[in-house]
């Protein structure tokens, strides 16, 4: 190299960041040793830099390179250009060293950010100069989750001849895809699509389904994991099972039924849906009399069963598996309605989530896919008045849809759940469909309408006289004796008060509870809003910085199943690229800050 | 046919079956059927002693074909199947009657479902008498693969490929790498260096071993199929390249609207109306001025330039609002006085981080301005007295006034459409486009980045707009499946497919254009069609459109499913 | 014992048979009259396979497969709702009812739809009596 | 005619404490729940559109910030935290300053500092007058608080309270005229008969005295204090423009000095309460305090303190001298408080709100005319 | 030249004649045969009376060439005769071999045909109602003529055929060669059609084939036509991909497209339901509405699709 550049790192932070566990100076101190650094200063967040003013340092200094530090330096990148330009020198010469993009929020984030500063200076992509050591790695890979990122995951990785584990926590894959009746935007049906798949993954010779398990403990390092698995006791061997349900119709238990979102009841020993994969029975242990008794009361299944397969005397067990490759996509839960109480969920019966009219408008549903009214009916069992429905009830009249529940709100869930908006247009078609002279409102935000075939999709609903009211609407009240919602029309700069007979919640998505204890087992991190940390937003979006672990689905962040899918098979070209090549990627963690400023070093000279 | 050996077995699935259908009827009914050596029913037919029962009989008895009737075949098909390749006859030798799901299941009244299982399993047994043994076959693949694309997508695929040791050729129009990602600056919505993720991939596909970039090269042609394509490219002005690949995966990216098309506009004809790629470069390059050379004072982001207008695109290009408000943010950065106005309809900020970023930018006072879907600004002059260059007009939806804004530099968000090539890129490689030009998936939920045409895949924008991340996730994807395919080094043929005899064929082509999967190929030296069962899939729409009855699907002939329709009425017919 | 009419039902393999299947996992009741071919597509449904099973005898035929839009081969549906206005009107001028050839579409979660649609089908075809064309033929044929 | 965006006026409103304005993205949600909002006046929501986009003509004549009593559940509801009621609230900052033709109004919300300036110095004026006053041109003593010889005779401060009273009321009528000129005179398509005015007029007592709009808050318990501090300034006021010779007898009037300690009771326990409810920041609309609140909410207090003070140590304790010391430092607080507090600040809400009810039931009344004139002339009503 | 001449017959049964002519269109060859053969019956071209027929001893006859279709009494009478007096009996020519265009009538019953001929008909006199009868009495005594069949039949229906030699008429090359081989005696295993490819009438096509899509049929006569590309490709619904090649592809040679008369290809059952899922397939619309409308524009399906083989469908006849 020749004479060295005269380099200028100023450290920028903005008012608003987060706190990252980085020591600013001592990382000052050390870009002040790095070659060819003239010039370094930390800036405090207030005045935003003025490019005129930094033009005139940037002059005097006769910086040549302006490396731009903190933790999101983007923010100051145009100052800096701008400012250099005006200096007179090379605008493509202002690099950015962002700490928060290159993961200096872990425990050694000041080490971190001080290789990331290194790298700037160096002027070599971060990336390149701290790539992981590849390690060996165990051709066998485990998946965390059944839906259906997971699914797709474990069929590309074991379609390529790799052994899979796929641990899914319920009974059965399927996830919250099998629930669903349609898929936007073509409307083609969730069960004929997803069924095949999950029927795929129960015959592969090369999945091992773990369903009603769950992982408890990850040791091991990147390519060679050993995990502890929980497997549930299901009470019911599942392969010889023959799903002839003759045990649930004895089961005197009735508990709200988590497929049909607790619109529909299951018995204690269930199937969570008639095409469940395994394809066979279990026993909820928190429910079943027999169990809960001791063994003293009930027991109709186990003399009900012909094949007597069901064995009370099953106790869960771990079992312990070795990995090179970890998948999670442990996906979501949706947001509870509950918490935002004048939308009146749990008061007004025919307040419904989106899961819940999921299930009701599905054709497997409890009223086969008639869109009916809750009617009050006494349980002749608990002597008690309930809402139910009823394939007979009445059809709503009206329905109104609110979109962003939940979600866009600082109070709830500030992101945008991304799917609300299709899945409500959708929801709005099958209440047209279905229910033509049904009055139909949709209460939106702004109609993020953005994928393939998205936005026709939305000029349909519109043609189907469904009424789009721009402003979300504000609450749910009785008025005269009738269920009324009330919103703003803004672009009709009207109050509207419409009375319905059903409203639909769509409701937002949520990081699956499990998933902080999940990220702590696994050494991964989760962002500010709960989904699992990716590597790289852009270009690494399925990495984490342990190395040998990947996000796929929504479990990184909300996406629609198209997205989910095209990442749950970007997770398996990661796992293939390391078992083909047998080069496992180790974790960023293990890399110094000497090794990394060497090999940026070696990189900027060749 | 009828020395054939057939053994039938009724499952009582417990009492599942027996419950309702007399079992004991219904293999006695078997046992008297011609060809049929064996009849049996028995209690759990999928049980291990059960298939022990088949397995033996076949031996012990020379069975050559077995019917089974018991629940659907979508669930025990595989398992019976199993056991008669353990019995060493061949798995197609069975058929299954579904006197379970779709009998004993549905129907109470014991005589009319016995009636019904005596009818499938006489059009069982008719049917499997014609079974032929059919063999898995395994084609070779080539581990190498072409890429068409030199943007973020084609480079991560190449990069996923390579780093597991397979060699790619990497064919890029332009005489550089980086495709349209090439001229951004900084991403949203966390403002990091597009330049740097980008430099950080093509040094390393340029340093690959395993990757041949190919610069100022296009496809020139595509022959062969999945595994096996050959493919020309011109490389420069009169280089040329043969090529043998595996697979072929297309991520030949978008073009920017042309804002000249919207007239009103002005872009072309006032000198101040910009695209958002040339904002961008003047962000880029630090130097942002009006044509006059004045530092401008209001800026203002027109959205959906081209999209969402039936009369350009109906469609979202979905990452300009996100650039829009990354404008906001860095007009803020580099002019700290100045004023930005967003105009948008809807506003698009549905990534991760980006509804976060919105905020972040309402926050800097940007002016957001919504007008109506299916109207547009106006852009008009300013007056003597104003301190601008023009006033925009619009019709402000959110507070319902007519409104102007002064500004002085107006950033036209254009938004993405289809390349001008694409058309031809989709002949090519045979893959089709749908109505706006994009490249069509196999399947929009489940396949998003396999096509119709097996062993051709695409990434990125080509497919539909979407931002790096998605496009990123994409090319893994469809790495993903190439590596797939390769590390089992041969693709394995499903037995079961579509095959075209060609003593038969007159060439009429009615077939071909009928395969979505674009399987069938014409020959036009021999003028016969073709079926290339590694790319089939078994449907039989071209089985039964084939109007001089060439073409016979496997496991689903003619002769098969005739005999299953004789043998569910004639027997109806002798006994009711 | 009053007529029961035979109906032929050509079932697609993805949806429509995994829609039969489920209405029997759903223990959903229906007419026992149809007898259910698999083919793997509606499109496989060869007009042929319809005339075959009137001469054999059949009093109807029922096809069902996936939803327009959602055929596991993308667009095979589509060809067997071209397939059936044309075949329809050549029945119709063979003066076989309208009501004993029926395509319908049903997904992999309509077992309900399914069985309605057995019911319905049933029961119309019952309404028109027994197919003559068996009869007939019969009736016509000549000692050789 | 298009009308011009301003995008610096919502830097502007920064000034007068609407700090989050910016950040609403239009869901509507806070006009849908509040309890006032209703058709024609659809607020908070418009009136932080105009904002916003900075169309001050709109904002001018726009009487909903005086409509809102901000009980807080649009800041509640809101959710980007765009603090709808805040900005409602700063608006009305604004638009005090803006009907006041002096612009000292705008110099007060723009700088705290030049209004805690002007308080001291109408303060030091105050008092270095009445101690002019008591002890050169009065004639009194300092050791007689009332009564013959007192220190402050009731007939002078008597005839100062009404002069003041005169100033303040040509004050406050000429900005109120302005309020109406902005509000209705100056929209021609506004159609509103004389009579009119007369047949809504109840509406100005009605409002000043109850504020029963605001009782239709969903809380009732901000409306109770606001109304006993209203109703306790209100007696007070009435107390000393027409009953300050009983309430400054020797000997204790109970029929004026009972109301008296009520409405001192009643001022010094809401301001406290409001003191205390702006320091803890736990009720929405105690959330966000721009300075002259506190300047204001201090001033009342000490006002209500320094007036009870004096009266006990005169009545309870018999001394005088302390009493009348205390009476000068109490008008130190009333006279800037009436003078600079009325018409230039916050107090003058007392009276841009009766008026705002009144004016925009004439407005509404005017639009619905229109509308039915519209509808009766069979041109389509505005979507 | 062999010793005994061969001893043949032609008949015909319900026909046009067209046949005969064929075989008269062989030209100077038709000659070369009365060298080589013995024509016992030919009722075009000889004098000749059943009896004589009747006469001949079983198996008499080398063979027979019947043309035409079934469609009464006397028809059936004949074949079975000929049948019985012939070692060979071939099915000349798409009415004996499917039942032809008399076989059309299949779609109509045999009420509705003697209405239409003799009562319905405007060339009848009015008044005149007179239908014939099987049997009627006349002073001479009982008057028989042959008995009108309810329906038509394909000579396979009434006896066993060894050969079928296809087309309307069969070309007169195929004849010729039919001709020859029997002469020569080489004619192929029985049962099989002689003088036809084992492909369709596309095989042998000149006309480009490309890419097949329509949007809309039409007659022959209202487009303008591309004399080189595929008549269905422009929307000619031409039955050239679902028939028997071998005719030579005189129609579509000449601008016209093929009407099937050849029958069937080898292995299919249903020439009409198979062109019918084959033109069907190629309609380019996914929506309903249009693709009613697309195929409205085809007219008579059933007589499209088995112009010369309604008997020799599956369902043969029309229900009604």
């Amino acid at each position: 190299m020749g004479v060295p550049k005269k380099i200028g790192v100023y450290f920028c932070q903005k008012e608003a960041a987060l706190p990252m566990p980085v020591d600013w100076d001592a990382v000052a101190e050390y870009a002040r040793g790095l070659p060819g650094v003239a010039h370094v200063e930390v800036r405090s967040p207030r005045p935003a830099p003025d490019p005129e003013v930094l033009a005139h340092e940037i002059k005097k200094r006769d910086l040549k390179v302006v490396v731009v530090a903190g933790d999101s330096p983007g923010h100051f990148k145009p100052a800096f250009t701008r400012a250099v330009a005006l200096a007179g020198g090379e605008p493509t010469e202002v690099r950015l060293a962002s700490f928060r993009q290159h993961g200096a929020g872990a425990d050694d984030g000041t080490e971190r950010a001080k290789a990331v500063v290194a790298c700037a200076v160096h002027g070599v992509p971060f990336g390149l100069a701290a790539s992981p050591r590849p390690t060996a790695v165990n051709p066998a890979t485990l998946v965390i989750g059944g839906g259906v990122a997971g699914i797709q995951a474990a069929l590309e990785i074991a379609d390529a001849g790799q052994k899979v584990y796929l641990v899914e926590k319920t009974g059965t894959i399927g996830g919250h895809m099998a629930m669903f009746d349609k898929t936007f935007p073509t409307l083609d049906c969730a069960a004929c699509i997803l069924t095949p798949k999950m029927v795929a993954v129960g015959q592969h010779e090369k999945i091992d389904l773990m369903t009603y398990a769950e992982v408890q403990d990850v040791a091991g390092e990147p390519g060679a994991y050993r995990v502890k698995v929980l497997k549930k006791a299901r009470f019911v061997d599942p392969d010889a099972c023959v799903a002839c349900h003759a045990c649930m119709e004895v089961c005197p238990v009735a508990v709200p039924s988590e497929f049909d979102g607790g619109i529909t009841t299951r018995k204690a020993i269930y199937m969570p849906f008639p095409q469940a994969v395994p394809n066979a029975y279990l026993v909820d242990a928190a429910a079943c009399t027999y169990i809960l008794s001791g063994g003293k009361k009930c027991g109709a299944c186990l003399r009900k069963c012909a094949k007597e397969l069901i064995h009370f005397d099953d106790r869960d067990e771990v079992v312990e598996i070795e990995v090179g490759s970890i998948v999670v996509a442990t996906g979501y839960d949706v947001f509870d309605a509950r918490r935002i109480e004048r939308y009146g969920y749990g008061v007004h019966p025919n307040v419904l989530t989106a899961l819940e009219f999921e299930r009701l408008t599905n054709a497997s549903g409890p009223t086969g896919g008639a869109i009916v009214m809750k009617t009050l009916r006494r349980n002749k069992r608990t002597k008690q008045d309930e809402w139910v429905f009823d394939a007979e009830g009445p059809r709503p009249g009206s329905v109104a849809i609110v979109h962003c529940v939940g979600s866009r709100d600082k109070k709830y869930n500030p992101y945008c759940s991304r799917v609300c908006c299709m899945y409500s247009l959708k929801f709005a078609h099958l209440v047209k469909e279905k229910l033509p002279d049904a009055v139909c409102y949709e209460f939106y935000i702004d109609m993020r309408a953005f994928g393939k075939g998205y936005e026709e999709f939305f000029e349909r609903i519109r043609l189907e006289e469904v009424f789009v009211v721009r402003g979300r609407s504000a609450k749910v009240v009785e008025k005269d004796g009738r269920m009324t919602i009330k919103g703003e029309d803004i672009l009709k700069d009207r109050l509207v008060e419409f009375p319905v007979d059903m409203v639909l919640l769509s409701v937002g998505l949520e990081p699956a509870c499990a998933s902080d204890r999940l990220a702590g087992i696994l050494g991964i991190d989760r962002d500010e809003d709960g989904w699992f940390r990716e590597t790289d937003y852009n270009i690494d979006p399925t990495g984490t910085e342990r190395g040998g672990i990947h996000v796929a689905g929504v479990c990184q962040g909300p996406k629609d199943i198209p997205d989910a899918v095209a990442q749950a098979s970007a997770v398996a070209a990661r796992v293939l690229k390391s078992v083909v090549s047998g080069r496992g990627q180790g974790s960023r963690a293990s890399l110094t800050v000497e090794e990394i400023e060497s090999r940026a070093r070696a990189l900027a000279g060749a | 046919m009828e020395d054939r050996r057939i053994g039938v077995y009724v499952c009582n699935c417990g009492t599942n079956i027996a419950k309702v259908v007399d079992c004991d009827a219904v293999s006695d009914f078997a046992k008297k059927l011609p060809g049929v050596a064996v009849a049996r029913s028995y209690k759990y037919m999928c049980s291990n002693p059960g298939q022990e029962m088949i397995i033996q009989d076949i031996r012990e008895l020379s069975l050559d074909r077995v019917v089974v009737a018991a629940c659907s075949p979508r669930m025990h098909e595989p398992t019976f199947r199993k056991a008669l390749q353990t019995a060493g006859i061949n798995p197609y030798f069975l058929e299954m009657a579904n006197i379970r799901e779709q009998c004993s299941w549905v129907h109470d009244d014991a005589r009319a479902a016995t009636d019904k299982a005596l009818a499938l399993a006489h059009a069982a047994v008719r049917r499997v008498v014609h079974h032929e043994p059919l063999e898995k076959r395994f084609v070779d693949m080539c581990p190498a693969t072409l890429v068409l694309g030199g943007g973020i997508a084609g480079l991560t695929a190449a990069l996923e490929l390579s780093d597991a040791g397979q060699p790619v050729f990497l064919v890029e129009k332009d005489d550089h790498l980086g495709g349209n990602l090439a001229r951004v600056d900084l991403t949203a919505p966390y403002l990091d260096s597009a330049r740097d993720m980008l430099a950080d991939r093509i040094r390393r596909v340029l340093e690959s071993p395993k990757i041949e970039v190919l610069l100022r090269s296009t496809l020139q042609s595509l022959s062969g199929f999945v595994g096996n394509f050959r493919a020309e490219i011109r490389v420069g002005a009169d280089g040329a390249r043969t090529v043998d690949v595996g697979s072929v995966l297309v991520a030949t990216g978008f073009r920017e609207f042309d804002a000249r098309r919207i007239e009103h506009y002005g872009y072309g004809r006032l000198p101040n109306v910009v695209t958002s790629f040339e904002l961008e470069r003047m962000l880029r390059e630090g130097r942002i001025l009006t044509r006059g050379g004045r530092v401008p004072k209001y800026f203002a982001m027109i959205h959906c330039v081209g999209s969402r207008n039936p009369e350009y695109h109906g469609y979202c290009s979905r990452v300009c609002c996100m650039t829009a408000l990354k404008y906001g943010h860095e007009i803020k950065s580099a002019l700290p006085g100045a004023y930005v106005y967003d105009l948008y309809i809807d506003m698009h900020a549905f990534g991760k981080g980006c509804e976060d970023f919105y905020r972040r930018t309402a926050e800097m006072k940007t002016m957001f301005l919504m007008y109506a879907k299916g109207t547009t600004p106006e852009i008009v002059p300013s007056g003597p007295d104003d301190d601008c260059e023009m006033l925009i007009k619009v019709h402000e939806v959110l507070s319902g006034e007519e409104i102007e804004v002064p500004a002085d530099l107006v950033v036209l968000m254009v938004g993405m459409e289809a390349r001008e090539d694409a058309a031809d890129v989709a002949h090519l490689v045979s893959i089709s486009q749908d109505k706006d030009g994009w490249f069509i998936e196999s399947h929009p939920k489940l396949d998003p980045v396999a096509t119709t045409t097996e062993g051709v895949f695409i990434a990125g924008t080509c497919q539909a707009p979407k931002g790096i991340p998605g496009s990123v996730a994409q090319a893994e994807a469809a790495a993903a499946r190439i590596l797939g395919k390769i590390s089992r080094g041969k693709i394995e043929v499903d037995a079961v497919f579509a095959e075209v005899d060609e003593t038969r064929c007159s060439g009429c082509r009615m077939c071909n254009e009928l395969c979505p999967y674009a399987a069938i190929e014409y020959d036009a030296a021999t003028k016969r069609s073709r079926v290339i069962s590694a790319v089939c899939k078994a449907c039989g729409c071209c089985v039964a459109a084939c109007p001089s009855g060439a073409i016979q699907g496997r496991h689903f002939t003619d002769r098969q499913i005739f005999s299953q329709i004789e043998g569910v009425l004639e027997w109806a017919s002798s006994q009711g | 014992m009053g007529f029961e009419p035979r109906i032929v039902g050509f079932l697609c393999n993805w949806c429509s048979y995994t829609g039969a299947d489920l209405a029997g996992t759903a223990r959903i009741h229906y007419a026992p009259n149809v007898r259910v071919i698999r083919v793997m597509c509606s499109a496989r449904v060869d007009p042929t396979f319809v005339v075959k099973a009137l001469a054999e005898g059949a009093d109807g035929v029922l096809i069902c497969g996936c939803h327009p839009g959602d055929c596991h081969y993308s667009e095979g549906n589509y060809k067997a709702m071209r397939r059936f206005p044309l075949l329809g009107r050549l029945l119709r001028d063979y003066g076989i009812e309208e009501d004993r050839v029926r395509l319908e579409w049903v997904s992999a979660s309509e077992g309900k739809r399914f069985a309605e649609i057995v019911d319905d089908m049933t029961e119309r075809v019952r309404r028109l009596g027994p197919s003559r064309v068996k009869t007939l033929l019969e009736a016509d044929r000549v000692e050789r | 005619m298009a009308i011009r965006a301003n995008p610096r006026l919502v830097e502007e409103l920064e000034h007068y404490g609407a700090e989050d304005v910016a950040k609403c993205y239009h869901c509507g949600n806070c006009s849908a729940v509040c309890p006032f909002s209703r058709e024609p006046f659809l607020f908070p929501r418009k009136s932080m559109r105009y904002l916003q986009m900075g169309l001050e003509e709109k904002l001018l004549g726009n009487l909903e910030p005086w409509l809102c009593y901000y009980c807080g559940e649009c800041s509640e509801e809101c959710p980007r935290e765009a603090e709808p009621g805040e900005t409602m609230m700063s608006m009305r900052r604004w638009l005090t300053s803006r009907y006041d033709f002096t612009g000292i109004s705008k110099l007060f919300y723009r700088s705290w500092k030049a209004e805690l300036a002007a308080i001291l110095l109408v303060a030091l004026l105050t008092g270095a007058g009445f101690l002019l006053f008591g002890f050169r041109w009065g004639g009194g003593h300092l050791g007689v608080y009332a009564g013959e010889g007192a220190f402050l005779t009731t007939g002078a401060v008597h005839v100062f309270d009404w002069i003041l009273g005169c100033v303040l009321a040509a004050f406050l009528g000429i900005n109120c005229a302005r309020m109406w000129w902005f509000s209705i005179g100056k929209d021609r398509t506004l159609r509103i008969p004389p009579l009119a005015y007369l047949r809504q007029a109840f509406l100005l007592p009605v409002h000043f005295f109850t504020q029963k709009r605001y009782a239709e808050c969903g809380k009732k318990r901000p409306w109770a204090i606001h109304l006993a501090l209203m109703l306790s300034y209100t007696t007070m006021l009435v107390l000393i423009m027409f009953f300050l010779h009983a309430m400054h007898s020797e000997r204790t009037v109970w029929a004026a000095h009972g109301f008296g300690y009520l409405a001192t009771i009643g001022l010094l326990g809401t301001s406290i309460y409001a003191l205390r409810g702006r320091i803890r920041k736990e009720e929405t609309h105690y959330k966000h305090s721009h300075e002259t609140d506190w300047i204001f909410l201090i001033l009342l207090v000490f006002v209500a303190g320094t007036g009870i003070l004096q009266n006990v140590l005169y009545r309870v304790f018999h001394l005088d001298v302390a009493a009348n010391v205390v009476y000068v430092v109490h008008m130190m607080g009333v006279v800037p408080m009436l003078g600079l507090e009325v018409p230039f600040s916050k107090w003058a809400h007392l009276a841009y709100r009766p008026l705002a009810m009144y004016f925009s039931e004439l407005q509404a009344e005017a639009i619905r005319e229109r509308e039915r004139a519209v509808a009766a002339a069979g041109a389509p009503l505005p979507a | 030249m062999p010793e005994k001449k061969l001893q043949i017959a032609l008949y015909w049964g319900a026909a046009c004649g067209g046949c005969d002519v064929a075989v008269l269109d062989t030209n100077e060859f038709v000659i070369g045969v009365g060298f080589l053969v013995d024509i016992r019956l030919w009722p075009i071209a000889a004098d000749g009376k059943y009896r004589d027929v009747e006469a001949m001893a079983d198996g008499e006859l080398d063979c027979t060439l019947f043309h035409g279709a079934i469609r009464n009494s006397e028809n059936e009478h004949l074949a079975k005769l000929l049948r019985r007096k012939s070692k060979v009996l071939v099915a000349l020519g798409s009415c004996a071999h499917l039942g032809g265009i008399p076989g059309l009538a299949n779609q109509v019953t045999k009420q509705e045909i003697l209405e239409r001929v003799y009562l319905d008909n405007p060339s009848i006199e009015a008044g005149n109602r007179v239908v014939p009868l099987p049997s009627t009495r006349v002073d001479a005594g009982e008057l028989e003529i042959p008995r009108f069949y309810r329906r038509v039949y394909r000579l396979d229906d009434v006896v066993p055929v060894d050969y079928y030699v296809p087309g309307c008429p069969p070309a007169p090359e195929q004849v010729k060669a039919a001709l020859q081989a029997l002469v020569n005696g080489t004619l192929p295993p029985a049962r099989s059609v002689i003088g036809a490819s084992n492909r369709t009438v596309c095989d042998d096509c000149r006309r480009r084939k490309e890419e097949k899509k329509v949007t809309r049929f039409h007659r022959p006569w209202e487009i303008l036509q591309d004399p080189d590309r595929c008549l269905m490709e422009q929307g000619i619904l031409c039955a050239g991909s679902a028939t028997r090649s071998g005719c030579g592809v005189r129609c579509p040679d000449s601008g016209m497209p093929c009407r099937g008369c050849y029958g069937p290809a080898p292995n299919v059952i249903d020439q009409g339901a198979k062109f019918v899922s084959a033109v069907s397939s190629i309609v380019d619309s996914k929506d309903p509405r249009e693709i009613e409308r697309i195929l409205g524009d085809i007219p008579d399906i059933l007589g499209y699709a088995y112009r010369f083989g309604l008997p020799a469908s599956l369902l043969q006849r029309s229900i009604r």
